[in-house]
């Protein structure tokens, strides 16, 4: 055919070093940046790689991570989930208001897990049927879920948790924690789940374009409802396993999570306009918060400067992830 | 046996002035309309002491006859409106758990100078406008701690504070007390203050990286209310101190800590702040109404316990935690609320007037 | 008037110019034509201070100038009209026009009544029935590009650069535009004039600069070349045939797809249309006639209101896109960023983008199947790219387009729809995608073709239907075909 | 051509239809609440709802703003706490000191603004990000200022929080009524106003048609940061002293009564007076939930429930399937 040398329309030249070197950041940055966090702690206190302290903010990450993993596909269809941390305090609500018995672990997780899904669903409907903004729709169902919550126990939630649960929140198999273990198998699962399967595919079209997804047969609002019922049963999760975490519930077991979990996914590389990001990437934002906030403590800073440090610690490692717009 | 405790007036006696109030201005045929704006709720013990006031209004149904209560939700802002909002809506007295002393003194003093009385409760604000202030003390409970850790270490040791939420007015007041005592004592070292924000989740997660630093260095934790100590025992237990090692911790009102106390043979203090007030406002908003006189301060007993062996020369209560605490009932249980047996604040019900 | 000098520009990954020269007179109309990618947006945004350049020169009004920022060269007498739209969707029609140069009273606020008249007087003097206080979202894209080009004409610009103004407009817009341009010329403007229909670049332009991957192949006067002679320029070679050549036809086949009456409603009214297998039917019509929205119900993509979608005898009305795409219909849309692409994602993610379950086994994706057949497409279609994983986004206009052909090509079984296929697409690029609409019709697919080109319709249409304001309007068969049939049906003014 | 249908059309389909959704919702609160108590609609309880709206009135404006470029300020709460903090700190009971230490405030209000609209421009993270990390340094400078209520103001401070003018009307909510009015005319009548909707609509065109984006950006967020500083004047006016989590409870609250009021959260489209009217609604909601003594808990059930009832009044319809 005479159109053989069409395919050299456009060059493609190698590139070079120094351009290379800003994506070389975008991709790496979090977890380079991560190392160095950890070795200047290191240096500081050297108690803080200590067995026992690994173990320790392995153990604080596993709820934090379970909730950033539903995040993260919220935030991938131009999401973001405010009611995670109420979803959480409710499970651990639900997880103390049956009697306390080991038997009744899977009625519990069965009720924890519908009750996140129910919110999820109705986040997501409100989402896309309504077209609520979704920072609204979560913020409301937030509201309205406390409310019930407060409603059903007067405020004062009572009552203890099954020990398999406080097992699951506090227990350690020489050092590594189980909670950790259900956050790795999480992880897996739903990382393969989003980076793998054809239902990932479908989350990361229509978080990049919800009009194209629709056009080329994705059923975008069942996908970002979808979104949202993992992310609602993930906290729910997340707030079981931190209920037992100590053995005590009060109204606010997640209090933080909603920010520090969108929070985690951005540092780690989640854009907030959707579309792009990973579970890795969100997972190592995750760790950022979790070493951060134990390191703080390991070099003694007050609590002041603590607060300030987090709030540098943001803005420096979502900068690394900006991509200039194409123009 | 002679004692050598600190003097007791400094520990135990906040005010030593004794002052009563005249309240004839403010007597009022009844019944009443009383309101009660409340602070927030968000704990049991928030949740208790309003309890314990819908109670004594329904023990006096003849005399109030409604109980307007309003929840500010720990907003400034939303209660000063509230008591605005009561106010319209024509109450005779006013109950008012101040969210923080000095935002909603304000709005006491203009409900006072519109001539509603004011009974303050549980929290309350920085003036004296107001009636009477039913209480228990956040001074007194910081100054207990810090004398009873001082003496179980003999003036000298390290201790780690763990505050409920840095800035929050409980906090900082019994933390401010507990630093006097302190401060006295140079052998004393403060290794760290560390903030749960009253949650035990987040208590257990600063003590494990106390711990993890200092490890067995520390050898007492004041813990300034019993809703973060279990989390700061359990951090313990799971660094691998065994029963008898933990060091000594402070606590009040909640039972989980007692248990945690008792199975690991943790020293502990427990100096309550009873939620019980809220039914003590009701009687004391009736006394008002009805002209009699009352004192300036109505201080609630605050019951003071420890665990065997464990007083101390200034604090030697008659209550053992052995006997305080509820086995079998949940940890967040709070053991001080007056009640009865068979309380439970999830399913409490109650016909006041409202 | 301006003038670049040894330009170099690269982004990471692409070199998009090296050693770029231009030199731009004032009274001229300046044409600069290259294919896809061969980096003309990227030279106009460098001259509009979009970019700023890594080496060279650009000097302009006589002086050696450096922007930081759009605003600046704005400033300095240049406007530009890029390749996208630069409006505010939500602000009127006149506040669009005068953003950036807003109509003031005497105490400096902003003068809304002066604005609307202003907008309301600039757009009679294109022709146009606008209402200056619509909001712009509320527009046809034809009618946002009027509005685009209105906005180069309030201010006084010395250097005027449109980036492919006519891809979404037709006849009459396009005269209007013409006839403002050389105004414009003879008032002393400099021009620069990107299109890829060469016709047009011969019937407006004085000079033409040809580029080819990101270089400069030459300046001639217009004159001085012609059409071959340009093609030869831009793609290194000649091109005889634009158009594959024409089958001839036996039989006709059979009908796939009866639209009978479908209404849209304000957009579309009681339309039928019939497809057969193996033919191309053109459907043209000026732009805004309502042709997307016809293509959009027959998909599922927009309700219709009454009628019937029947494919082979069975009734598929409102159905949703996912069950189009089953029954094997594919619609190749018009606007590629805003609804053919996923932009984030790479080609293979793209083309499969319609069949993620038959690249995944047991709900996972079969990554190797997947990059195998974007390999394929990619060979098939000629797309220029580093690889099956090169992300969309950073694609030229013309290969975004093959992309999304490819994957339609691949789904559809009984009918494709391509709504102005080659919009933006260069001459060679748009030879390869004739090909290969012929190629899927002799298939045996039914293939209609919206397209607002007259010589594509023409060229390539076995039958045309022509739509005129929601109503089809007309039908000419393979013999009827002219260009001056088609606008005779298109534009034919009723008696009212 | 109908003209007049048309631009009927625009009035429903543009931001003005917000302020009917809110104007509706105020109507029928304020049928409930008449039905409900006598007390209800006397003049001296809708002068305190008018009254208890400044605060949220004044915080959401700038917030309104920041909304309107597409971006969001989580900032404001931090702001107002160290702002509040400042005020009594430095006042300290010295009347001379009021003017000096209110403007002082006032400029350290522009200048967080500033850092933050700087940040946001330069670096190009979400300002929801930024101002999320803002705020937490801000949170941790202001504890290190105080750990609790600190310093003091001189009486007649209070005047602009409880002080009443002619008629009983609140002299701090009439000052907020009239910023917002005149914010109102500046957004639609100044060049910069339009240019806040333009970058607002498409931040990406307003840059190429040569619009100030940056400065825009800056100056929505100085904005936001004067007004936080100037509700933290007013809650220390209304509380006597500064605090450090005075603020808290703002970050949240500015946006709801701005997106209640028709101003959409991806931008470009609203405006201050809806906000304003989302602003009485809260108030007036929370006015008349005191009144219907519904037990505290179902409180929060409803107010999440109303703000969604508002906000799906909104729903946009979508073209394409
Ligand atoms: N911001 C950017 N980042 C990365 N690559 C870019 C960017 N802008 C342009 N390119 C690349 O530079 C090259 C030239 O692109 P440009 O848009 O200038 O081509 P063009 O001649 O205008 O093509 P078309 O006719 O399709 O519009 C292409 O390879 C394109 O992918
Ligand atoms: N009122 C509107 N609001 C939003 N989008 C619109 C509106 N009218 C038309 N469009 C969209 O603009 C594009 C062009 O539509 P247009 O009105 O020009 O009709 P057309 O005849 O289908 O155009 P073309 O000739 O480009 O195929 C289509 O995608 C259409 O869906
Ligand atoms: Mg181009
Ligand atoms: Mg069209």
């Amino acid at each position: 055919m005479t159109m053989a040398k069409a395919n050299q329309a456009a060059p493609v030249p190698r590139a070079s070093l120094t351009a290379r070197a800003p994506d070389f950041v975008r991709s790496y940055g979090i977890f380079i940046f991560l190392i160095a966090a950890i070795v200047v702690t290191f240096a500081i206190s050297p108690a803080f790689l200590s067995g026992a302290n690994v173990s320790n903010m392995l153990m604080q990450l596993a709820p934090l991570g379970i909730v950033v993993i539903g995040q993260t596909f919220v935030v991938l269809v131009r999401g973001l989930d405010l009611s995670v941390a109420s979803v959480m305090a409710t499970a651990a609500v639900i997880a103390t208001s049956f009697g306390g018995q080991n038997s009744d672990a899977a009625l519990i997780f069965l009720a924890c897990i519908g009750m996140g899904a129910a919110t999820g669903l109705a986040n997501g409907l409100l989402v896309t049927k309504r077209n609520v903004s979704p920072f609204l729709a979560t913020l409301a169902m937030m509201i309205v879920l406390q409310g019930l919550r407060f409603a059903a126990t007067q405020g004062a939630p009572s009552g203890n948790i099954p020990s398999l649960f406080r097992q699951l929140g506090s227990a350690t198999l020489s050092g590594m924690p189980y909670n950790l273990l259900v956050m790795i198998v999480v992880a897996i699962l739903f990382g393969i789940l989003l980076h793998r399967s054809a239902f990932g595919r479908r989350v990361y079209i229509t978080g990049g374009n919800p009009v194209t997804a629709r056009l080329v047969g994705i059923a975008a609002d069942r996908v970002t409802i979808l979104c949202y019922v993992i992310c609602g049963s993930l906290a729910a999760l997340a707030g079981l396993i931190l209920s037992g975490f100590v053995g005590v519930v009060d109204n606010f077991v997640g209090r933080g999570f909603e920010l520090d979990s969108i929070v985690a996914a951005v540092m780690g590389g989640v854009a907030l306009s959707g579309g792009r990001g990973s579970i890795a990437g969100a997972l190592a934002g995750a760790t950022i918060l979790v070493v951060l906030s134990n390191a703080v403590v390991m070099v003694g800073m007050p609590v002041q400067l603590q607060i300030i440090v987090k709030g540098l610690v943001i803005i420096i490692a979502a900068s690394l992830y900006v991509r200039p717009a194409r123009a | 046996d002679t004692y050598k405790g600190v003097p007791r007036t400094f520990l135990f006696n906040p005010s030593m002035d004794v002052c009563l109030k005249d309240t004839a201005e403010y007597k009022k045929n009844g019944p009443y309309v009383i309101g009660f704006s409340n602070a927030g709720l968000g704990d049991s013990w928030r949740v208790v002491m309003l309890h314990s006031m819908e109670k004594a209004a329904a023990e006096h149904k003849d005399q109030i006859k409604q109980l307007l209560i309003t929840d500010a939700g720990h907003d400034d802002a939303k209660q000063v409106s509230d008591i605005q909002d009561l106010t319209s809506r024509g109450v005779d007295l006013l109950i008012v758990s101040a969210n923080t002393e000095q935002a909603v003194d304000p709005a006491v003093t203009r409900a006072m100078e519109q001539g509603i009385p004011v009974v303050m409760v549980d929290r309350r604000v920085s003036s004296d406008n107001f009636v009477t202030f039913v209480t228990a003390s956040d001074a007194m409970m910081g100054r207990l701690f810090a004398q009873w850790i001082v003496e179980k270490l003999n003036g000298k040791g390290n201790i780690v504070i763990l505050g409920g939420q840095a800035g929050s007015s409980p906090n900082e007041q019994r933390v401010k007390a507990a630093m006097q005592v302190l401060d006295q004592y140079p052998d004393i070292k403060i290794l760290d203050t560390v903030y749960s924000d009253w949650s035990p989740v987040k208590g257990k997660q600063v003590m494990q990286a106390v711990i993890a630093k200092y490890g067995k260095n520390i050898n007492a934790v004041l813990s300034t209310h019993g809703l973060q100590t279990p989390g700061s025992i359990e951090a313990f237990l799971e660094a691998g101190f065994k029963p008898g090692e933990i060091p000594p911790h402070t606590t009040s009102d909640v039972n989980g800590p007692m248990q945690l106390a008792l199975k690991n043979k943790v020293p502990m203090l427990e100096v309550g702040y009873p939620p019980a007030m809220g039914g003590t406002a009701i009687q004391v908003a009736l006394n008002v109404l009805g002209g009699k006189k009352v004192p300036c301060t109505y201080e609630i007993n605050a019951q003071i316990a420890t665990t065997d062996g464990d007083e101390t020369p200034s604090i030697r209560p008659d209550l053992h935690i052995k006997d305080m605490v509820m086995p079998n009932a949940p940890p967040d249980m709070l053991v001080t609320g007056g009640m009865g047996p068979d309380y439970n604040p999830s399913t409490f019900k109650i016909d006041y007037p409202q | 008037m301006l003038s670049l000098k040894g330009i170099h520009k690269s982004f990471p990954g692409v070199n998009a110019l090296t050693d770029m020269n231009l030199d731009v007179r004032s009274g001229e109309i300046h044409a600069l034509v290259g294919e896809n990618g061969a980096g003309k947006s990227t030279l106009t945004r460098i001259i509009a201070g979009v970019h700023q350049p890594d080496s060279g020169e650009l000097s302009f009004d006589g002086r050696a100038v450096r922007w930081s920022s759009p605003g600046e060269a704005k400033k300095a007498g240049i406007h530009v009209i890029y390749q996208e739209f630069v409006l505010f969707p939500h602000l009127s029609v006149a506040e669009n026009i005068y953003i950036g140069h807003e109509r003031r009273n005497r105490l400096g606020f902003v003068d809304h009544r002066r604005t609307r008249r202003d907008a309301a007087e600039l757009l009679a003097r294109f022709g146009l029935d606008m209402d200056p206080a619509a909001l712009v979202q509320d527009l046809s894209v034809a009618d946002q590009q009027m509005v685009e080009i209105a906005k180069a004409l309030v201010h006084d610009v010395k250097l005027l650069i449109l980036d492919e103004p006519t891809a979404v407009i037709s006849g009459p817009e396009v005269d209007v535009l013409f006839r403002r341009l050389r105004s414009l010329r003879d008032a002393g403007v400099a021009i620069v004039y990107i299109s890829h229909r060469l016709e047009e670049i011969f019937a407006l332009c004085d000079r033409v600069t040809v580029l080819k991957d990101g270089k400069y192949v030459a300046t001639r006067e217009i004159g001085a070349v012609n059409r071959d002679d340009l093609i030869s320029l831009m793609v290194g070679r000649s091109l005889s045939d634009l158009f594959p050549p024409r089958r001839k036809r036996s039989d006709e086949g059979e009908v796939v797809l009866d639209v009978r009456g479908i209404n849209v409603p304000g957009r579309v009214h009681d339309a039928s249309i019939t497809l057969r297998a193996g033919e191309i039917t053109g459907l043209a019509g000026m732009v805004g006639a309502g042709r997307s929205e016809l293509a959009f119900a027959i998909f599922g993509a927009l309700k219709t209101s009454a009628g019937q979608v029947l494919l082979r005898g069975r009734d598929i009305s409102n159905v949703t896109p996912a069950r189009a795409i089953r029954e094997g219909i594919g619609l190749v849309t018009e606007d590629r960023k805003g609804q053919g692409l996923a932009m984030q994602l790479d080609i293979a993610a793209n083309v499969t983008a319609s069949t993620i379950s038959e690249v995944s086994r047991f709900g996972l994706i079969d990554r190797r199947r997947e990059e195998e057949i974007a390999r394929g497409e990619i060979a098939n279609f000629r797309i220029a790219c580093r690889g099956p994983a090169t992300s969309v986004s950073l694609m030229s206009g013309g290969n975004q387009q093959k992309v999304i052909v490819a994957r339609w090509a691949r789904t559809s079984t009984e009918v494709l729809i391509l709504d102005e296929p080659t919009r933006g697409v260069d001459v060679g690029a748009k030879a390869e995608i004739y090909r290969i609409i012929q190629e899927l019709a002799d298939r045996g697919i039914a293939v209609l073709m919206i397209s607002s080109e007259l010589p594509e319709i023409v060229g390539m249409s076995d039958r045309v239907v022509v739509m005129r304001e929601g109503h089809i309007v007309g039908e000419l068969s393979s013999a009827e075909i002219s260009e001056e049939a088609v606008i005779g049906l298109a534009t034919h003014q009723s008696a009212a | 051509m109908t003209v007049q249908s048309s631009s009927l059309r625009r009035f429903f389909r543009g931001s003005q239809v917000g302020l009917f959704v809110v104007i509706g919702l105020l109507i029928l609160l304020f049928v409930i609440g008449v039905s409900v108590s006598d007390r209800f609609a006397t003049s001296r309880n809708i002068l305190n709802v008018y009254e208890q709206s400044t605060g949220l009135a004044l915080v959401s404006l700038g917030q309104t703003l920041a909304i309107l470029t597409g971006g969001i300020d989580l900032s404001v709460g931090s702001i107002i706490s160290l702002s509040s903090m400042l005020t009594s700190g430095l006042i300290n009971g010295n009347p001379s000191m009021v003017l000096p230490v209110i403007a002082g405030v006032l400029l350290i209000g522009i200048v967080i603004g500033a850092i933050n609209g700087g940040i946001i421009t330069v670096t190009g993270v979400h300002p929801l990000i930024v101002t999320l990390g803002t705020g937490a340094i801000l949170q941790g400078i202001t504890l290190l200022y105080g750990l609790g209520p600190t310093g003091k103001v001189p009486r007649g401070f209070d005047y602009f929080a409880y002080g009443r003018l002619p008629a009983g009307f609140s002299v701090g909510a009439t000052f907020a009524l009239v910023v917002f009015l005149l914010a109102a005319f500046l957004l639609r009548n100044t060049r910069t106003g339009r240019h806040i909707y333009a970058v607002g609509d498409d931040p990406h065109a307003a840059t190429l048609m040569g619009l100030p984006t940056r400065r825009v950006i800056m100056l929505v967020y100085i904005l936001s940061g004067f007004f936080a500083s100037l509700t933290a004047i007013y809650l220390v006016s209304r509380f006597g002293v500064g605090q450090p989590y005075t603020g808290a409870n703002y970050t949240l609250s500015s946006i709801t009564p701005v997106v209640v009021g028709g101003t959409m959260l991806a931008g470009g489209r609203g405006g201050v007076l809806g906000t304003l009217l989302g602003v009485y609604l809260v108030s007036l909601l929370n006015n008349l939930l005191n009144f219907l003594d519904v037990s505290t808990h179902f409180q929060l059930v409803a107010q999440g429930l109303v703000i969604i009832a508002a906000v799906s009044l909104y729903v946009e319809k979508r073209r394409i399937a």
